[in-house]
């Protein structure tokens, strides 16, 4: 089991070489600098001796091969360089906005989770019932709207209009500052491990071991709880897995949008001020993020499917 | 000559209409927002000259000078008194000996040299580097010739003596947050980064990266009685409708608003009244390239500032929040002539001048812009079909401001529109249309005109009334050769809620207060 | 014991709905099984033998649906049965063996706790109980080592052995009536072998009747007494096993039997043409009318187009269903 | 090059295909499986050569070989005369000429989105048959030949029965006029009423066109009936190999005897000497002779290495065991 | 018949948007770039402006119909663009396996791991907004599924009859992966373009709210959408008309996939995840 764990980790880091690779060559072309991005408020321009000093000292005048180079030898200890905006270390840049994003994500992980799941239950135990038909209808709609317009929607309703919770910001990082931005983000995951937990349960729900089941005079519910949910579990498992990377990229949107200080609206204005270091660190981050969470699922599949081999 | 600054104790007199005659009220929270963007950059404000940054920065921090927004000039703010030498080059000042840092050690004339050669450190490029830069011996530093500044000398723990390289009024240079006062024992440690020490009305109590920063009441602060609250919270919010919500919903106690919201708070009897305009110190332009053919010629410049109905576009798509541009110089400049009359709307003359200049049949340009409300594609979206009317075509080349920025500098465009700074300072505005001026700092038109040399030239040497004069004449022949379609002046307008007191129409930017005039009303949310 | 047969099933319908209309995949099904007697079912795929075996332990589903007909479980009709009684009957007095014991296994569960689940269920076991019990349930099937096979998951098992999992829970309480649909099809012809030998053994011992159901004639001649032939939704012909072989009655019972290379037939007679069945087997919503093989009869003749033969009792105590029966 | 006598059509000498298991940058050991290990075989013309053997035992992979389909780890596969080993595709094109397959599954071995017309007439065109009548003429002509109508040639697979799809499938085999085909259980998943029809299609167009046939399948009745000469496949080898009359009237080989007595049959319910146990992984294979676990004639000299070799017991007749001579 | 009612909804959306795309210039009241007048700026639907003016002047109602043209387009060649590399990739990857299978596999791995989103603004930044942008920026960073559902289908259908027929017959490898292979796994990569259409389009209007997306003066819904959200509760109209045409273009694709998967792909389970 441990040497399986380990073995995923390890099959990893290829992935994240070449995602550093990847990022380092995309923003090696990028137009625009972090010191001519100081002037875009219009409050006038740094001056040229100032510009050129700047680039000087963030590497940005050796050619691009010496910055690769250099950037190689950085990453190999571990070391992510400077932001050229805080002028820190980009990673404890990172370690103040990861914690946000990290509630963001895995309250609006829950929240679809603890919905969707059981609501794609209900529904494929009764296949063409109202709840069927509300809650697909409904979650078809859900992955139909825009998430900013929807955030922006609740944020009026819910903070505006009915006052029941704060519309912006971490405030104490408590969960009435959370509910809003989860709920936004949590929709469409939520909509879609619906619809995949239906799905799923219905093909279990056909399955030659599902008859043989009935066949011993169990009732449903016994079927249900001794032989559909566990392998329906390793399908939704792999789809929660998955929609951690959408949930994560999406929260880009909602981070801005509710002034929400985590990696997404970190990354948003570190591409905007050109503050390259801190956009490889957060986008490496955020992959590293997303490929423990889904070595984690592999691990937990693993272990409730007996198929998957970890020797 | 000697000219004597007098003590800056008269802030609170004039507030325009906004501040009633009331006793202030102490304790509460003031929470004010940073509209620009989703973060700050950092603690440390030397690094950043953004608008964002200043505005946490006034309330821990000070500096040499202050903005006086009242009297719409600097005024001294860590000195109570300076003499100036008659050539104008040598600057005493007397230091206040009550300014106490926030860790309880007096502020000496040692960490005003600290902070200016800190500034100056070449290896460092701090932006702020451009206002010391003025002081004699700065370049020397910043090239890595000298140590320290010649031009800074301590008479006395409380006396400073600042040499000049030219006859400059030092306060608009060391009122920018960027210039900001450090103690140099402090801020050398790594801890100065995330826990910055200053001498402002408000200490430093916590900062959460990309949601806020909080402020508590600094007792030892130099002004007596002040700061009023207890804490100042300033909660960094980008996104104009998610502000807008907040604001309604009272969660926040000022919004820097849009036109659209302008309109809409105009329209709402109890948000109407809460509504705080200014006349900020930026132009927006539209800057055209004089290395594209049809713009070297000043006919066409001029006939598309009459081909175009400012007035139109300010008054329905900006929904009045702008003032229609005469030439350069916005009307709260000391050097703005009420007399100018703008570039008249004017299709014909325009079509006639294009015919002159022998653009009968019209031409295509490429217009850079960014996504601005006020100074962007949808400002360029209005003007298209107005231009397409004296057949000019236009076609749209969207960027980022990070790219703007750029290729304004270099020069690799054809038309651009942008906000510019135009203030406070006339001389320092008018300068970027010196040809002197390099095309990289401000002179993007890369404009020349010999006259208007001369006339700044004079204008730099002489002071006072005639200096106002020789810049009033500047400032109309840049209008006359138009370099930049001159569209308008930005109003600034601040939401704030009915609690909070002592607001400051701050024309160098309204977003930026002096938190420690403010002060909360019992009703507020945050009163206790 | 009662002298009444365990199962009789009388006129069996069932109804295959597609869209709003619904065919009869199976019609006028009727035979009998006595306690601890073997009846095989033979037909090709499409027959209705199938669906006949789950009509019976009730798990068809839809769009297939009983459309009429009785059947009688050791006196007690099951269609009168409430789902609860239904269930008590499944797996405790008639269970069921199907084709893919790939599978018909839960993949994620050990099959040592899928054949305990039956006395958990049944016999109202603890589930250590009844783990111990499936050990013995496994050593019963014959399989190696059970006290190590109950631990392993159904895909570290050969196809065998876990056909022989499935038989040990089919088994596991002793049913009066076992179903086995196809249980060998999937299986080498030596592991076939030893499964049927397997079947026939237990249930030999615990007196447990068997519907054996298989396309092959000469698996089901060699393993039940009596057989059924069905084609087309109906039993054609219903016979002692040797004579089903030896003298068929209905025509596609004999054209079958002719049509089979039969192992040694060569080496006794020589290579000769086979005798070939004309025509398609007919999908449930195409039947024809009247005699549903007169297609592809050879004795066909005008009444077996217009009329539905009946069933004829032969003398020597089988029954066919033939206008021209031989 | 001519390394046959004249009527040999194919022979395969030591004949092997290896495949690599589990591996690769973090899997662990790598290990190698021997589905086909060292087979010797000969078909001559006009000949229907059965191949019989359990699910495992490397048929369908030594078939695969001769297509040229499955690059063989060594060995060597002539074909009239032309030794073709080794090359697993650059020849596919000469060798598709020469021989052809039918499928097992009727079902899956036609493309579902191509009618019957495009499914013969694809190949001609790629072998450089582009004259439209020429098409039309041999397209007819096969289609006549496996008892369907050329009007039939505009359907889809889907608008046919089984066994007309089988018979699709032969046409299909048919249209390059190959010398061999190879039959991969062609009638199993046939409806039983359905499968005399193609046995005596094939029986019928193998004397006709003069072909020659490798059929592989477990169904001893069919392989009986059709066969002239029999291959007994265990474990990648070949165990027993002879005439037809000789494999089904006088087995030699354990296994071969427990392949027959385990048919039911359905005039007795007596039972022949059956084997017990599972094939064997090939993975993991026994020592020595490979049958020996199940083998209930097994002794102590079965289980020492090496492999006992396929010795002749008479003309035609070779059987793969230490005891052969025992039981006699 | 549930199956129907799905297929028959989003089919009768889908076109609805298709046709306002490619007769928008015979619906629309004005042209959508040039017919700003600041003169009727703002003004509620009704009368003259169906669906009202926007901050510019222009008719929304216009707007919207020429905005289907870019949402369709970037919708329909971002996937496009998406199905061609990956079946391409998918397709031979599953075919022939190898270390180009690894080679496959492990890109396929990496841009899973990349959120899309975060992909796509990354591109957009570096090619500078505009619609070309948008194409290559969501053309690129969505067909790992498409690639991941080829290969799964080129292995299970390599084994196939029909493809050993082929190769028996002596076709050559592409030539397999053309005609045997690539008509057999279309009904599932139809089902999985049509949802990513719908995809597509909400990422575009994503992008512009993040200031990254299609610049104007070409409508497209997303920017008018994130162009208008300040302007929400002042004059609503202008955005929510953009927005209830996205809503009601993906709602429809998203019905159309599933309609289409239920034809097409019957056995299939939720492999978009």
């Amino acid at each position: 089991m441990l040497s399986f764990i380990v073995r995923r980790l390890l099959q990893t880091i290829p992935i994240i070489l070449a995602v550093a690779l990847l990022i380092f060559v995309m923003f090696s072309v990028i137009p625009g600098t972090f010191a001519s991005s100081m002037g875009d408020d219009g409050r006038g321009m740094l001056d040229a001796q100032v510009m050129e000093r700047m680039n000087k000292e963030f590497g940005l005048a050796d050619p691009v091969y010496v910055r690769f180079g250099k950037y190689i030898a950085q990453l190999a200890q571990l070391d992510l360089g400077m932001s050229f905006r805080t002028r820190q270390p980009v990673s404890s840049v990172l370690a103040d906005r990861m914690w946000p994003t990290l509630q963001l994500s895995f309250a609006a992980m829950m929240f679809s989770i603890v919905i969707g799941v059981p609501l794609g239950f209900i529904a494929a135990l009764r296949p063409g019932s109202i709840i069927d038909t509300v809650s697909m209808v409904g979650a078809v709609s859900g992955l139909s709207v825009p998430k900013f317009w929807l955030g922006l929607l609740m944020m009026y309703f819910f903070a505006l209009q009915l006052g029941w919770l704060p519309s912006f910001g971490y405030g104490d990082g408590g969960l009435r500052y959370l509910t809003l931005p989860a709920v936004a983000l949590g929709v469409a995951p939520l909509a879609l491990l619906a619809r995949t937990t239906r799905a799923a349960v219905l093909e279990i729900m056909n399955a030659d071991f599902v008859r043989t089941a009935r066949s011993k005079g169990m009732s449903e519910w016994r079927v249900v709880q001794w032989h559909l949910a566990r392998n329906a579990l390793v399908i939704v498992l792999t789809t929660i897995g998955l929609q951690f990377g959408t949930v994560i990229g999406q929260a880009v949107v909602i981070e801005k949008l509710f002034a929400w200080p985590g990696l997404g609206s970190l990354l948003v204005d570190s591409v905007t001020l050109r503050d390259i270091p801190v956009v490889q660190g957060a986008i490496l981050l955020i992959v590293m993020f997303f490929l423990l969470v889904n070595t984690l699922v592999d691990v937990l599949c693993a272990i409730i499917d007996p198929r998957i081999k970890y020797t | 000559m000697l000219k004597t600054f007098a003590i800056a104790s008269a802030l609170a007199l004039t507030m325009g209409g906004i501040a009633e005659a009331q006793t202030p009220r102490k304790g509460g929270t003031i929470r004010l927002t940073a509209p620009y963007g989703s973060s700050f950059a950092n603690l440390d404000i030397h690094t950043s000259n953004r608008a964002q940054d200043e505005i946490y920065a006034k309330a821990i921090h000070r500096t040499l000078y202050n903005w006086d927004s009242a009297a719409n000039k600097p005024v001294l703010e860590l000195a109570t008194g300076v003499t100036a030498s008659p050539d104008g080059l040598v600057y005493t000042f007397k230091l206040r000996d009550d300014a106490i840092f926030h860790h309880g050690r007096k502020m000496t004339a040692d960490d005003i040299i600290w902070t200016f050669n800190r500034l100056m450190d070449g290896t460092k490029a701090y932006p702020g580097a451009r206002y010391v830069r003025i002081i004699k011996g700065a370049v020397d530093v910043e090239k890595g010739q000298a140590k320290t500044i010649s031009g800074l000398k301590k008479i006395d723990d409380t006396t400073l003596e600042i040499t000049l390289t030219s006859k400059v009024d030092p306060g608009f240079y060391f009122h920018a947050a960027m210039t900001s006062i450090y103690p140099a024992d402090e801020a050398v440690k790594e801890s100065f980064n995330s826990k910055p020490i200053g001498l402002g009305p408000y200490k430093f109590l916590e900062y959460v990266p990309g949601s806020r920063l909080v402020g508590e009441r600094w007792e030892k602060f130099y002004k007596p009685g002040k700061p009023y609250a207890d804490k100042v919270s300033i909660s960094i919010m980008g996104e104009a409708a998610a502000r807008d919500v907040a604001f309604r919903n009272k969660e926040i106690d000022t919004s820097i608003l849009g036109p659209a919201q302008y309109v809409a708070y105009q329209g709402d009897p109890a948000l109407s009244k809460g509504l705080l305009e200014v006349a900020e110190v930026y132009t927006r332009n539209m800057g055209m390239n004089q290395n594209f053919k049809p713009f070297a010629d000043k006919r066409v410049r001029q006939a598309i500032n009459h081909a175009i109905d400012s007035d139109l576009i300010i008054k329905r798509l900006v929904k009045g929040k702008a003032y229609r541009a005469t030439g350069w110089l916005p009307l709260s400049s000391p050097a703005y002539d009420k007399n100018l009359k703008p570039y008249a709307y004017d299709p014909e003359k325009a079509k006639k001048l294009l015919a002159e200049a022998g653009y009968a049949d019209g031409f295509e340009f490429e217009w850079t812009a960014t996504s601005n409300e006020s100074w962007g594609i949808p400002i360029v979206e209005a003007v298209i079909p107005m231009l397409e009317k004296v057949g000019i075509k236009v076609k749209i080349k969207p960027v980022e401001g990070t790219v703007l920025s750029e290729v304004v500098s270099k020069g690799e465009y054809q038309a651009y529109i942008w906000s510019n700074t135009s203030g406070p300072d006339p001389l320092e505005a008018l300068k970027c249309f010196h040809s002197a001026t390099p095309q990289s700092a401000c002179n993007y038109t890369a404009f020349k005109n010999a006259n208007l040399d001369k006339v700044l030239d004079e204008a730099a040497a002489s002071e006072g009334e005639k200096r106002i004069e020789l810049l009033k004449k500047a400032n109309a022949i840049v209008q006359e050769e138009a370099p930049v379609w001159f569209f308008n002046y930005n109003k600034a307008v601040m939401a704030y809620q009915p609690w909070l007191k002592g607001l400051q129409p701050n024309a160098t930017e309204l977003a930026i207060q002096y938190p420690e005039e403010l002060w909360v009303e019992e009703s507020s949310p945050a009163a206790k | 014991m009662s002298q009444k047969p365990l199962l009789e099933v009388e006129n069996l319908r069932i109804d295959l709905s597609i869209g709003d209309t619904k065919f009869p995949a199976v019609q006028d099904v009727s035979f009998t099984i006595g306690r601890g007697e073997t009846l095989g079912l033979v037909g090709e795929s499409g027959c209705g033998k199938s669906i006949t075996a789950l009509a019976l332990i009730g798990l068809l589903r839809h769009p297939l649906s009983i459309g009429g007909g009785i059947i009688r479980f050791d006196g007690r009709e099951i269609q009168s049965l409430s789902p609860a009684q239904m269930r008590q009957l499944r797996g405790d007095r008639i269970s069921m063996i199907f084709q893919e014991p790939m599978t018909a296994l839960n993949p994620l569960s050990p099959v040592g706790r899928q054949i305990a689940e039956m006395f958990v269920l049944h016999k109202g076991a603890s589930w250590r109980d009844a783990e111990r019990q499936a050990v013995e349930a496994l050593a019963s099937v014959r399989v190696p080592a059970p006290e190590r096979r109950v631990k392993d998951y159904p895909h570290q098992l050969s196809g065998g052995m876990r056909q022989r999992v499935m038989i040990a829970i089919a088994l596991a309480c002793s049913p009066d009536l076992l179903l086995a649909d196809e249980p060998t099809t999937a299986l080498d012809v030596t592991v076939q072998a030893e499964i049927l030998d397997l079947i026939r053994d237990l249930c030999a011992e615990r007196g447990t009747a068997v519907l054996m159901i298989s396309h092959d004639l000469g698996l089901i001649a060699n393993m039940c007494r009596r057989v059924g032939v069905m084609y087309a939704g109906r039993i054609v012909e219903e016979r002692a096993a040797e004579d089903v072989f030896r003298a068929p009655s209905h025509p596609y019972t004999s054209g079958l039997v002719a049509s089979l290379p039969l192992l040694g037939a060569r080496a006794r007679q020589g290579r000769h043409r086979l005798m070939e069945i004309a025509g398609v087997v007919p999908p449930v919503a195409a039947f024809p009318a009247g005699c549903r093989f007169h297609p592809r009869c050879r004795a066909s003749t005008e009444i077996c187009v217009a009329a539905d033969p009946e069933v004829t009792l032969l003398p020597n105590g089988g029954s066919v269903r033939c206008h021209h029966h031989e | 090059m001519n390394e046959t006598h004249g009527d040999t059509i194919m022979r395969v000498e030591n004949l092997a295909v290896h495949f690599p298991m589990g591996g690769g940058l973090f899997g662990g050991q790598r290990r190698w499986l021997h589905a086909v290990d060292g087979v010797d075989l000969e078909l001559k013309r006009g000949e229907c050569l059965g191949l019989v053997g359990e699910s495992g035992c490397g048929k369908s992979t030594l078939a695969l070989s001769l297509l040229g389909l499955q690059a063989p780890t060594r060995g060597r596969i002539i074909l009239d005369g032309h030794d073709v080993s080794g090359s697993a595709g650059k020849d596919r094109k000469d060798r598709a000429r020469f021989a052809q397959m039918v499928f097992q599954d009727p079902y899956s071995s036609l493309n579902p989105r191509q009618t019957v017309r495009t499914t013969l007439e694809a190949p001609l065109r790629l072998h450089g048959v582009t004259s439209r009548s020429e098409i039309d003429d041999r397209i007819a002509d096969v289609l006549k030949h496996v008892g369907l109508r050329t009007d039939q040639a505009e359907r889809f697979p889907h608008e046919f029965s089984g066994g007309q799809r089988q018979r699709i499938g032969i046409a299909r085999a048919l249209i390059l006029r190959p010398k061999i085909i190879i039959l991969d259980e062609p009638v199993s998943a046939l409806d039983v009423s359905i499968r005399a029809q193609i046995i005596n299609l094939l029986l019928e167009l193998k004397e006709t066109l003069g072909l020659s046939y490798v059929m592989i399948s477990h169904d001893l009745g069919v392989v009986e009936h059709m066969s002239d000469r029999v291959a007994v496949m265990y474990l990648g080898r070949i165990v027993e190999t002879g005439g037809w009359e000789t494999i089904f009237t006088n087995p030699q080989h354990p296994y071969t005897r427990a392949l027959i007595a385990a048919i039911p049959d359905p005039f007795s319910r007596t039972t022949g000497v059956k084997i017990t146990g599972e094939i064997p992984n090939p993975l993991n294979p026994p020592t020595g002779c490979g049958f020996h676990p199940r083998c209930p004639e097994a002794r102590d000299i079965c289980r020492i290495p090496p492999a006992p070799l396929l010795e002749a017991i008479a003309e035609d007749h070779l059987v793969r065991c230490r005891r052969v001579g025992e039981f006699a | 018949m549930k199956i129907r009612a799905n297929l028959l909804i989003g089919g009768v959306l889908f076109a609805t948007v298709i046709l306002a795309g490619i007769l928008a210039p015979l619906l629309a009241h004005t042209d959508p770039v040039m017919d700003a007048n600041l003169m009727f700026a703002e003004e509620p639907p009704g009368g003259e402006f169906w669906f009202g003016t926007d901050a510019q002047g222009r008719d929304i109602y216009s707007r919207v119909l020429y905005g289907a043209r870019i949402s369709l387009t970037v919708g329909i060649v971002s996937q496009l663009i998406n199905t061609v590399i990956g079946v391409c990739l998918g397709l031979s990857a599953g075919y022939w396996g190898g270390w180009w299978d690894d080679f496959v596999n492990g890109l396929t791995n990496l841009m899973l791991a990349i959120p899309s989103l975060i992909f796509a603004l990354a591109i957009m930044a570096i090619l500078t907004p505009g619609l070309t942008s948008l194409l290559i920026a969501l053309g690129l960073t969505n067909w790992s599924f498409t690639c991941r559902l080829a290969r799964a289908s080129a292995l299970s259908l390599k084994s196939q009859g029909y493809v050993q027929a082929a190769k028996v017959l002596g076709y050559g490898d592409i030539r397999i992966m053309l005609t045997q292979l690539l008509p057999n796994m279309l009904g599932p990569i139809i089902v999985i373009g049509t949802l990513g259409m719908g995809g597509a389009v909400l990422a575009e209007a994503s992008l512009s709210f993040l200031g990254l997306g299609i610049r104007p003066p070409f409508p497209s819904w997303g920017s008018m959408l994130s162009d208008a959200r300040d302007q929400i509760t002042t004059a609503p109209w202008i955005s929510v008309f953009p927005g209830l045409a996205i809503f009601m273009t993906v709602l429809g694709l998203n019905l159309l996939g599933d309609g289409l998967r239920d034809i097409l792909d019957p056995q299939s389970r939720t492999r978009r995840a």
